[in-house]
């Protein structure tokens, strides 16, 4: 079990009522299988992003240990 | 000569180009060509009367991601000096919320970098914005509108 | 609102921007975009270093190509406001030459009016530059780079 | 023979020497015309601008009484 960072974002923060979740699991984990365990029950919106360490980053892409994982929906800065 | 800077209260974009000209380019005879771009909050969006917003970002990946696109774009163009600002928090209607300014050499390349950079802000940078509306309701802005470029 | 000017001497740009808003866009929140060109005389053109330079121009053609020019364009996108100064006589180096400021609603039409307009200047207002060089000689400019938008 | 204003700008005005022409003409009389008379043995350079009435005009234009015409170089503003 490896401590992995989570935030969450603007429009996902509000649907998963929180910003962050901090906590040990066992990696190397894919984003989507992370969301799923953290959020049981709140589907993933489809066109919501994910970073690893502030890159974008794929939904299968492995999580390891340390990582900081972000989850937010389609950015509107600018 | 880069610079990039978020802002947690209002600015002056103006006055930032002019700081950053005396600071950095006073005396400098070597570029002919300054784009700008200002975005500045409006008081209507998509139909509906907006009376302010709220600008979240995620800091840390908020400078990685403008940090990246404006080296790719120095990598691009022929670009000398590069000056980008972004407004998070609250903002009021004429508030100016993103300031991207290039300098170089040659019009093609500034205006080219200036666009480009905005474009790539527009569509990564992790700003996510939420709308009060005249009517009570609030709600996320839910996508920027597609790269106005036409390739 | 349009604004088009002639310097005979020195101007600032980012000053004129601001005198431009508050004197006409003050509390307006309708613009979300504001597109600028600056062009800023170089000390260097096509390989010769240049210490100053004289720009010549034909006055009622100016005012009347100027105005055409801004008009065109703000049939062609939707802008709310074109600020236009161009420098004539003798000026030196790192001295603004020509502004163009385009305030629109969005984004897009913001970017295509302003290099419109700094193209079709840059093609049809009789202006002339001659420049003085380090060597002694003196040359006229003899021609504007092609129009560099990609279409 | 009727009254037309002839103006010459940058390289032009130094090719001819002088920054106007003012006089009576036959008109109507087309600006390359216009031009030979008035700059006997000096060719009107080939990438040469005619404008009639602060408009751009085709050196094959006819000029007419009043007129206020003008040959320049290539612009360079901007």
């Amino acid at each position: 079990m490896k401590a992995v960072r989570v935030l969450y974002f603007a429009s996902l923060r509000e649907l998963v009522g929180k910003s962050e979740d901090s906590f040990a699991i066992e990696v190397p984990i894919t984003g989507e299988s992370l969301w799923c365990i953290l959020n049981k029950g709140i589907d993933l919106p489809e066109s919501s992003l994910l970073a690893i360490n502030h890159e974008y980053a794929d939904l299968q892409t492995n999580i390891h240990e340390n990582d900081e994982v972000a989850f937010f929906p389609p950015v509107t800065g600018g | 000569m880069n610079s990039i800077n978020i802002h947690e209260g209002s600015f002056d974009p103006w006055h930032e180009i002019i700081s950053f000209q005396n600071n950095n380019l006073n005396g400098v005879k070597s570029y002919g060509a300054t784009a700008s771009f200002v975005g500045t909050m409006r008081d209507f969006n998509e139909g509906d009367d907006v009376v302010e917003m709220v600008l979240e970002h995620y800091p840390l990946m908020t400078q990685k991601q403008l940090e990246s696109i404006v080296e790719l774009s120095i990598e691009k163009w022929p670009v000398q000096h590069v000056l980008l600002s972004h407004r998070v928090g609250l903002i009021q209607p004429s508030d100016p919320i993103v300031l991207v300014v290039v300098w170089s050499a040659h019009r093609a390349a500034a205006f080219d970098a200036c666009r480009h950079i905005m474009e790539e802000l527009k569509h990564k940078a992790p700003f996510w914005k939420k709308e009060s509306l005249l009517s009570g309701e609030s709600r996320w802005v839910s996508e920027n509108t597609p790269d106005t470029r036409d390739n």
